[in-house]
Order: structure tokens, then sequence, then C-alpha cells
């Protein structure tokens, strides 16, 4: 299992971190923030990767970074190539792909809404899901879903007969 | 989204609380049915032709065409030849200004919450209310989630709530019976518990959509239309209405509509 | 073809009149929507000017929630991310789960879970004959489709002990063997289901009505598609030989003999087209799985700790599975604990009821939207997470 | 596709067609519910019988959708793993997802083909279930717990262990124990259920120790483990394990190694390290206070260790030449192996204990003396006499006392070992007595005749199975349910021991009462009788004066739950006042060291 030729050669081309394979027709690629542009044009334009899987943000709050991890995929090669670029979290800002992959549009938009990471150029950022939410970036680690949900919402306090019986001989749900 | 506590264990004030006959036991709550009115309120003629027009009702019953969550999967076998509901003069309705009833076939997220309260206004009483599965009932899967309202019933009132994640066309089926039978004899009286504690039940919308929600129907003068308007209709809540002013179309706006991301970048 | 279908230039929105122009919220309450979802279009007459999908209504903050639900809890929560086609999800998420902790499930699990898959892509699609074949009013199908799926469904519940969310698939197999003689009843119901093909042949794809509408529109040429992120049917519809059980293998569709259908045009009804020709497809790989699994004897799970106690290795894997409505890919991140600490779900629709809806909308008559999106086959809640 | 052509342009017949399906069978069903699948997931049912309330369903229930509910009325039962606890489920939030069928441990939960519950009042929604089913109408069952859908590990990771011929003639330990691997695999089965803590006498926080084997952190392992146990290296190898009687787990398959497990963390990790993490806690400063105990056996080190890590001064005396007590001088060392009690001693030692050995009370050192000089003193001398079958010829030299050979043989004294030999007892002793003369015997003679004559019949035993099983490889006989008669001896010379069937043990009353079936009588042909029914303890050092002031029961020293006398200064513990194992005295040397310190502390302030 090693990585193809002609893609070993691309990638030489740039002043990359690490690339290798991590599964059958998986190859991570550690790139640099300044050059991944460069290279999913590399990609697009040698070695046919056109189709933008999907971008995909992850939120490491330790390392105080957002990676950001792009996932093209090759027909020629059949290959599926994932770039991963870490950029600082805050102001967590990079730069947009859409005039190489139009569907970043979706994907971009989709993690700003999520992690309030902002894309420079990006198609539209408006809000497309969280249309009325005012709270933080939802997927960032911090935000505790279930603290807010406890807050925000009501649930039920059941209380049935069943349980009055057994409450009145002493017992009783358990926390 | 707003810091205003919220209102949902509030108990309503005295109005769903008049219990009577078979319904006492559904009076423990806001969203529980509230009991039809006591025979001092309406004379002996009316009280037949209620009688008499829940009668028929309860024979041709629409069912608003919304699916608002995952459950409305089975709704299409339930109305298809399989389980055809027609035989019992239940069918599809695609306005709420025609529809009877409302399934909220499982979890509600707060965005849909608000087009469910709309649809909901928008249709005439007597309207009923189905809750399709956990979700509706506290929460379900999503108990965690921050997007989902966990407890159909304080926002608007339930007649009738059917186990299952989601609910098979059979308990489909059994739901729309149960719902028809109590219709015939009077019991599904949910939509008035609406007019009678509106406070109650705006406070808990205002609770998550803003102090300046708004909707474009005047729920308070059909309240007093229907002599459905007691004190748990009026209350601090009700108040705030006067003064957000807006309506939905503004709110909307409000909610940063957003641009199509296809095609030209916008300059 | 009639002249009705010559769509005209866009209209340049400055040099139309103010008062001739004016928005439409299409859904979510809405028949025509497929599912909980709305279109804000703006209207020039009963032209589309510009189309915005408006999506969220089905949000529940998946990717957030299995974040704090162990490995094996996350299974009851999957399929629900796509509801009229479940599998796939549970089949998607367990593999790349299997990547992380390097797992192979058994073979017999294995070919069950193509089994699933494929009975579970002939639902879906039998599911967007009912709702496409309504928007041009023909009801009969929509009762047709639906029922026929229906019959699925109970082979389903025979399986998975549940008629929709089976929760069925798990990390290192599945969750229980085959009952006895549900092979032979769902071979019974291929039958069935290929007797039932020319009348519904005869009543839709070969329908005056249908042709007529459906040619021609919402169509999309295969450069336009692959720009636009198509993938799937709506991709093959357009010519583009594209399928993941082919280019990506998993599970064992490399063992299987199965053509990848495309058609030409890329309108509405090549899109459906392309869905006929697939369930067909689909029979033909249960036709060969079905006596395999008569043969194949052996466990269906691979031993694993109690799901309690079960920490997976730190790592991230992709995994992509061809769903009834495209690509549909997860990307898993476990940083070495009892949790994921990242779910990325790529549902297939996301691109079809977004940007390629908006693209094939922008330009086309109110009265098609609505099969429009039927056609793209876009299924909401795999867009809103 | 825009040149695509119908077929046929739809002639006026066309709809005609519909006719053909005038006579095809309906797809519409009647309206009344079907029965599901046979393995529906519909409500849940629950065996309230074989349910023990672990909670794992609790645990596994990722909707939160699971409650316990304590239920008065039910049995509670800490040593057989049983609380009065059923899950109540609550039906706003189930997804129907049968995780908790899969992981129950005991099998009881599973789930109706039942499948409809309408109703407007929320409070319906929360079910108890039993096996009568939501609305108490009978539904088949549906989705059940199979091989394949169990989701739990019921076999455990056998222990390495010398096999018969290489162990028989000597005293090398049995048991090597796990590797660190198979420790993290066995220990991944645990569902920290939490029944084991319930069920030890010491309360060990066994959930998380095994937890944090699992996870690998063994240090970490050890530090919970000595929040409760000073002697990890023998209770993890003789410990009679009452964790994995109650052991979830164990209700189905077999119970997770607890004690196993406890060892593997132990000998995982370094001694010095071992140490350093037991002295954790350490306090700064000392009290000044003084503390003799007497006895060096499991309850007065624990004791010791406890207040030594308070802070007060403490010294042990002990009359044997090595600390240890019953650990020592009873266990053979193939079971427990000396330096693994050097081992625990040694950390004991590390935390300031002072010990000090060949000193027995009353003949070098007098009780007076330790009341002048200490603010308290705990007795745990443990029980270090045979008990005597007092049976005719049983006063004659050849017949012997199981805890003197046994102690006599760890003294590495030379002690005559006859050809053939008769065992009285069916406990634990009377088997390490058997085990180790038989290893004397195939040394001496190259073979083994030793018979164990026990009470009770064989599924009785109170011996571990393990004893039973191994002693047979060895050689060792066993004869069920026979009562000694007599020992026969003839001129002067033991011939053998007669024994009697015995009927019944116990009275209606449970009173230790034998009956006998007087005809069924056996000759065990023997030259050494040996008796192993029990010890008693020696207490003549107490003295008359103390003796008088000390209230008694039924033969022991009159304490309270702390251990505290009647005598304000002094305490008792361990086996002298109660048994009957390591376990049980280390948690009564927890308590009085508790008390001991409570008191004397409070008397200041």
């Amino acid at each position: 299992m090693t990585i193809p030729a002609p893609l070993d050669e691309v990638l030489g081309e740039l002043p990359l971190v690490a690339a290798r394979l991590t599964a059958p027709r998986r190859v991570r690629v550690d790139a640099r923030p300044e050059n991944l542009p460069a290279l999913l044009e590399l990609l697009k334009g040698r070695l046919g990767f056109f189709h933008l899987s999907a971008i995909s943000c992850v939120d490491w709050l330790e390392e105080g970074q957002f990676e950001l991890v792009y996932h093209v995929w090759s027909d020629k090669l059949k290959l599926l190539l994932s770039a991963h670029v870490r950029i600082p979290r805050e102001p967590g800002e990079y730069v947009s792909i859409y005039d190489l992959h139009e569907p970043a549009g979706f994907f971009e938009r989709d993690i700003h809404e999520m992690f309030g990471v902002v894309f420079d150029g990006a198609l539209s950022l408006d809000r497309f899901i969280l249309t009325s939410w005012d709270g933080p970036p939802p997927m960032r680690k911090d935000f505790d879903a279930r603290k807010y949900a406890e807050e925000t919402f009501s649930t039920v306090n059941y209380h049935p007969d069943w349980l009055k019986d057994i409450e009145a001989a002493g017992g009783g749900l358990e926390e | 989204m707003t810091d205003k506590p919220l209102k949902a264990n509030e108990r309503p004030p005295a109005g769903a609380e008049e219990a009577a006959g078979p319904a006492a036991r559904d009076a423990a709550g806001p969203g529980q049915a509230c009991p039809a009115p006591s025979p001092q309120e309406r004379g002996v003629w009316r009280k037949i032709m209620d009688r008499f027009a829940d009668h028929c009702r309860a024979r041709s019953l629409f069912v608003l065409h919304y699916c608002t969550g995952c459950g409305a999967i089975e709704l299409p076998p339930t109305i298809t030849s399989r389980f055809d509901m027609e035989r019992v003069g239940i069918t599809p309705m695609v306005t709420p200004r025609q529809a009877d009833i409302l399934l909220i076939t499982g979890y509600l997220s707060i965005k849909t919450l608000k087009r469910v309260i709309l649809s909901y206004e928008q249709m005439p009483a007597p309207k009923y209310v189905l809750g399709f599965g956990s979700c509706t009932i506290n929460g379900g899967m999503y108990w965690n989630s921050y997007a989902t309202v966990k407890r159909l019933d304080q926002y608007i009132p339930t007649d009738l709530f059917i186990a299952g994640c989601m609910p098979r066309p059979e308990a489909v089926q059994q739901v729309l019976l149960q719902l028809i039978e109590d219709i015939d004899s009077g019991r599904a009286n949910a939509w008035r518990d609406y007019y009678r504690n509106y406070d109650f039940y705006l406070g808990n919308q205002q609770a998550l959509f803003g102090p300046k929600w708004n909707t474009p129907t005047d729920v308070i003068g059909e309240a007093e239309h229907y002599g459905l308007a007691g004190e748990g209709t009026y209350g601090p809540h009700t108040k705030l209405l006067a003064e957000s002013g807006g309506t939905p179309m503004e709110l909307a706006r409000a909610e940063r509509p957003a641009r199509a991301i296809t095609g030209r970048r916008k300059p | 073809m009639s002249d009705l279908k010559q769509i005209p230039a866009i209209p340049d929105p400055d040099a139309i009149e103010p008062s001739d122009v004016y928005d439409l919220y299409f859904g979510p309450n809405h028949p025509g929507i497929e599912g909980n979802y709305s279109i804000r279009v703006r209207l020039s007459g009963d032209r589309i000017i510009e189309a915005v999908a408006d999506g969220g209504y089905l949000h529940r903050g998946f990717e957030k929630i299995m974040e704090e639900r162990l490995w094996m809890q996350n299974i009851a929560l999957v399929p629900r991310i796509c509801v009229p086609d479940p599998v796939p999800m549970e089949e998607t998420y367990a593999r790349s789960v299997e990547m992380i902790g390097g797992l192979t499930p058994p073979e017999r699990a294995q070919w069950i879970r193509v089994l699933m898959l494929e009975t579970s892509r002939i639902c879906a699609h039998l599911f967007t004959f009912g709702g496409n074949a309504a928007t041009v009013g023909l009801y009969t199908n929509m009762f047709w489709g639906v029922t026929m799926r229906d019959l699925f469904l109970d082979i389903f519940e025979e399986i998975t002990g549940a008629r929709i969310y089976h929760i069925y698939i798990t990390p290192g197999g599945v969750r229980r063997d085959l009952p006895d003689g549900v092979l032979d009843r769902l071979e019974a119901l291929l039958d069935e289901l290929e007797r039932r093909m020319p009348q519904f042949e005869d009543l839709f794809f070969n329908n005056a009505v249908v042709i007529n509408r459906a040619s021609g529109t919402g169509s999309m040429s295969a450069e336009q598609a692959l720009a636009w992120g198509a993938t799937g049917p709506n991709l093959r519809a357009c010519g583009v030989a594209s399928d993941i059980r082919r280019d990506d293998p998993y599970l064992v569709y490399p063992q299987l003999d199965f053509d990848i259908v495309t058609e030409e045009g890329g309108d509405a009804l090549a899109r459906m087209m392309v869905r006929k020709g697939e369930v067909v497809q689909s029979v033909r790989i249960l036709r060969q799985v079905i006596p395999r699994l008569r043969e194949l004897k052996g466990p269906v799970r691979c031993p694993l700790p109690n799901p309690l106690a079960w920490d997976l290795p730190a790592g991230e894997a992709y995994a992509r599975t061809e769903s009834s409505k495209g690509e549909l890919a997860f990307y898993t991140v476990s940083s070495g604990g009892p949790r994921p600490y990242r779910v990325h779900v790529r549902g297939a629709s996301s691109m079809h009821a977004v940007q390629v809806l908006e693209h094939l909308l922008t330009g086309a008559r109110i009265e098609d939207v609505a099969q429009i999106m039927f056609s793209l086959d876009a299924c909401p809640p795999e867009v809103d997470r | 596709m825009t040149d695509i052509t119908p077929k046929d342009k739809g002639s006026m017949l066309r709809p005609l067609k519909a006719l053909s399906f005038l006579f095809r069978e309906p797809a519409t069903l009647p309206m009344k519910p079907r029965p599901a699948a046979k393995a529906y997931r519909g409500f849940h049912l629950n065996d309230w019988e074989k349910c023990v309330g672990c909670a794992t369903c609790q645990q596994i229930c990722d909707n939160d959708a699971i409650r316990m509910v304590h239920v008065p009325e039910l049995p509670a039962d800490p040593a057989k793993g049983v609380r009065p606890r059923r899950p109540a489920i609550d039906y706003g939030r189930c997804c129907w997802c049968a995780l908790c069928v899969d992981v129950c441990p005991t099998g009881s939960l599973s789930m109706s083909r039942e499948y409809i519950h309408v109703s407007r009042d929320l409070d319906t929604y929360l079910i108890l279930p039993d096996e009568k089913g939501m609305h108490g109408e009978p539904y088949p069952r549906g989705w059940t717990k199979d091989d394949d859908t169990d989701l739990l590990d019921l076999t455990r990771r056998n222990m390495p262990m010398e096999d018969a011929d290489a162990r028989a003639d000597n005293f090398s330990e049995i048991c090597e124990g796990y590797d660190p691997q198979t420790a993290m695999l066995e220990a991944s089965r645990c569902v920290q259920c939490g029944m084991c803590h319930d069920a030890c006498p010491a309360h060990m926080h066994a959930p998380e120790y095994i937890r944090a084997i699992f996870e690998g952190d063994f240090e970490k392992s050890v530090e919970w483990i000595y929040r409760t146990n000073p002697f990890p290296q023998v209770c993890g190898r003789v410990c009679t394990h009452r964790c994995e009687t109650a052991c979830s787990i164990g209700k189905r398959g077999e119970p997770v190694a607890i004690r196993w497990l406890k060892r593997a963390a132990v000998d995982n990790v370094r001694q010095e390290k071992t140490i350093a993490i037991a002295l954790r806690g350490m306090a700064k400063e000392k009290t000044g206070r003084k503390i003799a105990i007497a006895g060096a056996g499991p309850a007065g080190l624990t004791a010791a260790f406890d207040l030594a890590k308070l802070g007060h001064d403490v010294t042990v005396y002990e009359e044997k030449p090595e600390p240890g007590g019953m650990m020592r001088y009873g266990i053979p060392e193939y079971r427990l192996p000396y330096d693994r009690i050097d081992a625990d001693i040694d950390v004991i030692r590390a935390a300031g204990v002072k010990i000090e050995c060949n000193t027995r009370l009353g003949r070098d050192i007098s009780l007076d003396a330790l009341k002048g000089a200490c603010d308290a003193v705990l007795l745990a001398t443990g029980l270090n006499m045979g008990r005597s079958t007092r049976i005719p010829g049983s006063d004659h030299p050849d017949v012997r006392a199981a805890v003197d050979l046994l102690a006599r043989i760890t003294a590495g004294e030379e002690i005559d070992v006859p050809e053939r030999i008769v065992v009285i007892g069916g406990g634990n002793v009377a088997f390490d007595i058997a085990r180790s003369m038989a290893r004397l015997q195939r040394r001496k003679y190259g073979k083994v005749d030793i018979t164990v004559t026990a009470l009770e019949e064989r599924g009785k035993m109170l011996a571990d199975e393990e004893e039973v099983i191994e002693s047979a490889e060895e050689g060792v006989t066993l004869v069920n349910a026979r009562g000694p008669k007599q020992v026969v001896i003839e001129d002067g010379k033991l011939k053998g021991l007669e024994t009697v069937k015995c009927l019944s043990i116990f009275d209606e009353e449970g009173r230790f009462h034998p009956k006998y079936d007087e005809n069924d009588l056996i000759l065990h042909p023997a030259d050494m009788v040996i008796e192993a029914i029990g010890q008693m303890s020696d207490v003549s050092w107490l003295g008359e004066e103390l003796t008088e002031q000390l209230e008694w029961s039924r033969g022991r020293i009159k304490v309270d739950d702390a251990g505290h006398t009647s005598v304000n200064w002094l305490w008792a513990a361990g086996d002298l006042v109660r048994g009957p194992d390591v376990i049980s005295a280390i948690a009564f040397g927890h308590k009085a060291a508790e008390d001991i310190h409570a008191t004397i502390m409070g008397e200041t302030d």
C-alpha cells in the first residue's frame, strides 16, 4: 500500500507537512494553511480531483485550533485525498475555495454557521439552518449542548399512580 | 433564544382546572384536554346541537399536510391503500384553513415550531393536535439537543399522544380512531385550552422566540368570540403583544433571510 | 415538444418593474415539498428569477449529540439522519468506526449488509416514484409505490424488529442473524416486484403526461452536474457513469455483478428513468446475494468489549456509501475515548437540496418547482442533520 | 431526451386496463393492529425474578430513558448481588433500540410485540415494566437476547496455572497471574454495576480499580485498592472473593475475575511505587498518641496501617517470629508465597508501624504495661488453637491439629510424614493441610495417600471449588457426608478413623446438630489423623482481673460493631471476636481503627 507515483510527484512540488496512505484509496495530506489552495488546484488540474466530497471542521479546543479537512475524490486515480490544515481558533479565519470547487459554497457556509469560521471570499456566509439562533456556534467544543437544553427547555416531571404507591411504601425514583 | 425565564412548568390559572366528568384526570395541567363547558354555560338546545355537530364532525376530518418530523414517513402508508384512512373519512388537506387535525410527527426544531404555531393558529376551531412518538412527549432521542423542543404541550395544547419512535401505521390508525371517538363524545377539547390559557402558551413561545414574538392571528379576539376568554387568556405575556407589533413577515426578515449560494458572487 | 418548454432567458431583475416581481414562500408546509423544507422564490409572473433554499427545519444537532454518546449508543441515532433511506446511514457510520478500530465484519455479515442496503435502495426509489408521480397528479402511482414499499418494510421488520429505524447494522457486523425463511419471502417479493414493474412502466414512464411534463424540466448538463457537486442518480442521469459501489467499493460489492445505470439529458424524466433502472439492478444484486447467504454460514458479529467499556484508538476515517440519494459520507474522528470526538455527516442531498436545486429552479416555472425537487430526490433531514 | 415519445399516445380504450386490477387481491388491511414480527421491538418486559437491579440498562440507554426505582418490598441481598431496584422506562424518551435488552447481564429484560399506547395523560408514559406487559394483556415476546445480540462477554480469561504433576511435590505458587494485556481484556468485561462493592465486607472500590486496569493505568488502580485494603497481594490471591459471587456478569456467565485483577494491578506496579501510592494522604504531623496492637494478622495490621496514616505512633506485638498471622502460618506457600506477604507488610512498615515479633502478651509483655504506656490497645490475636472433635481416641499423639502442622511447615520445622493420613473437615484449612501433607508425602514416598472426610455433601462444601478440584488433581481422596465416629487404636498404635454416614448437618432452627446413620460405618485406615474442623482462641494471657471486667458472649469477647470492648481502653478485632476470613478481618480492622481514632482524639477536643 503506497501512494501512487503521479500523486507522490504532485505532492512533492509543494512544501507539505506529511502525506500517507491511511486505508485503501484514502490518502491523508497535512498541508500548511498558506499552500492548501495551491495544492487543491494542482490536484484538480493534474490528477482529476474534480469532486469535492466534503469539507469537515474539527474543533481542537486544547490546541486552540480548528482543523479543516478537504475531502477530494479523483475519478482518474480512484482515490480520496483528505487535505488537513490547522488554523488558529482565534480569530478562525481562512480563505474560501469556492472559485475552485463550487460545492465549497455549501460546506463553508455550514462550517461558518456551526463553528464560526470566517472564509474570506466565500460566496455567502448567511445563516442556513440556525436562522434565529443567537447563541455561540453550537458545534464548538466549549458549547455545552446539554446544559443549554436543560436551561432552555422543560421536561416532564412524571408522577404516575404506581409511583405514588411505591413512594408511600418508602421507595421511589433514584437519581 | 432569550434570557427570559421559561414559563414551562408554571401552572396555568384556574381556566383549565374546572375539571368535570371523565376528563377530570386530564385537566392535570396545561396541554391536557380541558373539560367541555359545564351545563350552566350553555343551554340544553345548544348542547344537543353541539353533540350533533361533534357527531358529524367526527366523520370527516382533514389532516393538515405538514411533515414536521421523521414520523411523517409513516403517513403515506397510513393514507394510501394499505392502511387506508379514508375508510373513516380522514384525508390529507394542503391548507391549514381547511384542516381539522394537525399531526406533529415527531421532534420539533425551534424553527419548525414557529411554522407549526402559525399553522395551528390559522386552523379554524375546533382543531385537534396529535403528538407522535417520544419526541413530542419528553424530548425523545433528542433530549439533550440544543435544537429541538422537548415538550409539545408547552407550546400548543395536544389532544392525544402516541408512544413509539416512530409509531407504526397501525398505531397511527389507532390514535386517529381514538380521536374520532373523543370528538364524537365531546372529549377532544384541547383547543379550548389554547384560548383559556393563551397567556401560558404565549409565555412559553416568547421564552423561545423572544419577547417580540407575534402572529397575525388575533387569538384573544377569537377567544372572546368563542366565549372562552378567561383570566388565563390575558396576562403579562399578552401585554407584550401590543408592544411588539411585529408581524411574522417582519420577524421572518429579522431572521437574516439567506441569499442563494449559487450563481455569481454578490459584489 | 410544446413550445411551452422553451424556457426564455431569465429576465434581468433590474429591468423588471418592481410591481412585477414578488417573493413567494414555497413550503415548509406545502405538499409539493419533499419533507419539511422551504424554498423562497422570487418570481416575475410565473417565472422564477431567483430561488433560495431555506433549510434547517429538521435540524437536531446530530453531530453535537453524537459526540456525547458512546460508540455503540450512536447506532441508535444514525438512522434518524435520513428517514426515507436509513440503512446507508447505519452502514456508513459502522464502517467509519470499523476503519478506525481496524475491525473487519465477518463475511456473512457483509453479505447481509448488502442485502439490507439494496432492499433499502428499492424502498427509497419506490417512495420517490410515488412522490414524483404525485407532483404531476398521478396519485394511483403514488399509492402503488408506497404500498409496494410497505411490503418490503415487512421484510425489514422481520429481519431487524422495526419497520423504519432498524438499528441493525453495528460496528463489527449486524446485530442478529437472519430469521428462518425470510430469504424465501424476500425472493417471492422480488418476483412480485418484477411482475409489477411493467405496470409502473405503463402507468408512469410510458405516460404522455409524465413525458411531456418531465422531459426537459430541470435539466442540467454533465459539466454543470459535476461542477455543482451532484452525485448518485442525479449525476448518472447526465450520462456520467459514477457509482461509489464501483469506484470506491466497500463490503462485498466487488464480487457482485451489476450495471451502472445512466441516462442522457439530465432532466426530471432522465432522473426517474435512472431510478427505475437502479431498482432493476438492485433486484439483480439481491438475486445474487440470496443464494450466497443460503450457503454461507458463520458468525454475524466480531467480538467486541462490552459497549460500556469500549474505547476506540485515536484516529479518523472517511467512509463513503452510495445511498439511493447519492454520495453519503461520514467523517469520524476518535481521540482515543469511549465517544466520538467529531462526526461529520456529508448528507447525500446536501448538494441537491441547496445549490443544484437553486440552479435548476432559476428560470423554471412555478408549477415545475415540486417536480424538480422530487426528481432530485432531495432528503431534507440529511441536509439539516 | 426531448425526442422521446410515448409508445401509444393514449388510445380511448387505455383506461379499460384498469379493469384487469379488479380481481386482484386488495392490499388494504383490516382496520385493526397486525401482529408484529417475531423479533419486534415493542414495549419492554422485565422478569422481576431474574432482574437484580444492577442498572446496567440505565447506563447503556443513550436517551436517559431508564431510571431505577427503589421498590421497598423487594428482597435486598448484597452478598448475592441483588438490589431492591427495578428499571422504569420513560416512553417520552425511549427509542426502542433494545440496547438495554442486549446488554442486560441477567437477561431479564426483553421486548414484547405490543406497540400501541395512546393517551393524553403524560403520566402513563412512565412505565415500570414487568412480565405482564404494558397494558396487562398477554402479548408474545418480541426482541429477546440471544447469542447473536448479546453484547456481554460471559467467559473469563483463564488464569495460567502450573499443571498437577509440575506442582504436586513443591510449594511454589500455582497461579501465575494475568499479564497486563489479559488483565485489560478481562477488565473490559465489567459493566461497572457496583454489586461487588456492596458485597465486599471492606467495600472495596472494585468498579473503579477495574476501570483503571481497563484503561491500562495500573497505578491508579493500586491507588483505588489501597483506599480500602492494605493487603492487595494477599487478597489478590487468597481472598474468598464474595465480590465475584455478587458479580452481575456471573448471573448468566462467569463472573469477572475481580480477585485476579486486583493481583494483576499490584503485580504490574513496582514495589517502591506502590509504597509511594499507599502513603498518599499520610498525616503531616504526628498526634503523639501511642497505640499498642496485639497480633500481626490482617485485622491488627490493617488497623495499624490506618492509625499510622492518621499520625499515631503504633506498635504491633506478634508472638510468632514473623508477622502475618494466619496469612503466613495458616495458608500454605503454594497458595500465598511468603515474599508476597512481606511485600504487603513492607508497605505497612513504611507507614511507620513498628512490628515487634517473638513478643507474646502475658509472657514477654503484660497488658497492664501496655495500658500504662498507650492510649489504646487493640487485641487482634485471632484463633491460633485447633479445635478438637473430642471423639474417642482423639487425644492420641498421632491425632494432630491442622493449624499447628501448617504453622510448623511454615516455620520450616521437621515434621513426621506418615504413609497414610486422614483429615477430618471440609473447609479450606482441611484442604490446605491435606495438600501440604500430600506434597511432603510425594517427596518422601513418591506417592500420596490422603483422605479428606467432610461432613458436607459434595455440593455444599465450605471449601472453595478450585481447592477441591486441585487437591483431587494432586491425589487427595475426598469422602463426602462422613462424620467422625472414633479414632481406632490398637495397642497404642493408631489404626485409622472410623466414620459414620451423615444424614443432615443442621436442625430445623438451623443450628449445627448433625444426624448420623449409625449402621453405615467405614474405617479409613491411617497412621495419622488430622483435625481441621475449626479453630479457637487462647486468651489465657488476659489475666483473671481483665477477664472479670470484660463482658463475654458465647466464649468470645463481647464487642460493639467497631470492636470496642466493655473496657474503655481496650478494643478487639478480627477472628478473635468475629470471623471468618481475611477480608472480613481487614474490614473489622478499618472499623476498629476509625473508632480508636475517634475515641482517643475525642478525649482531648
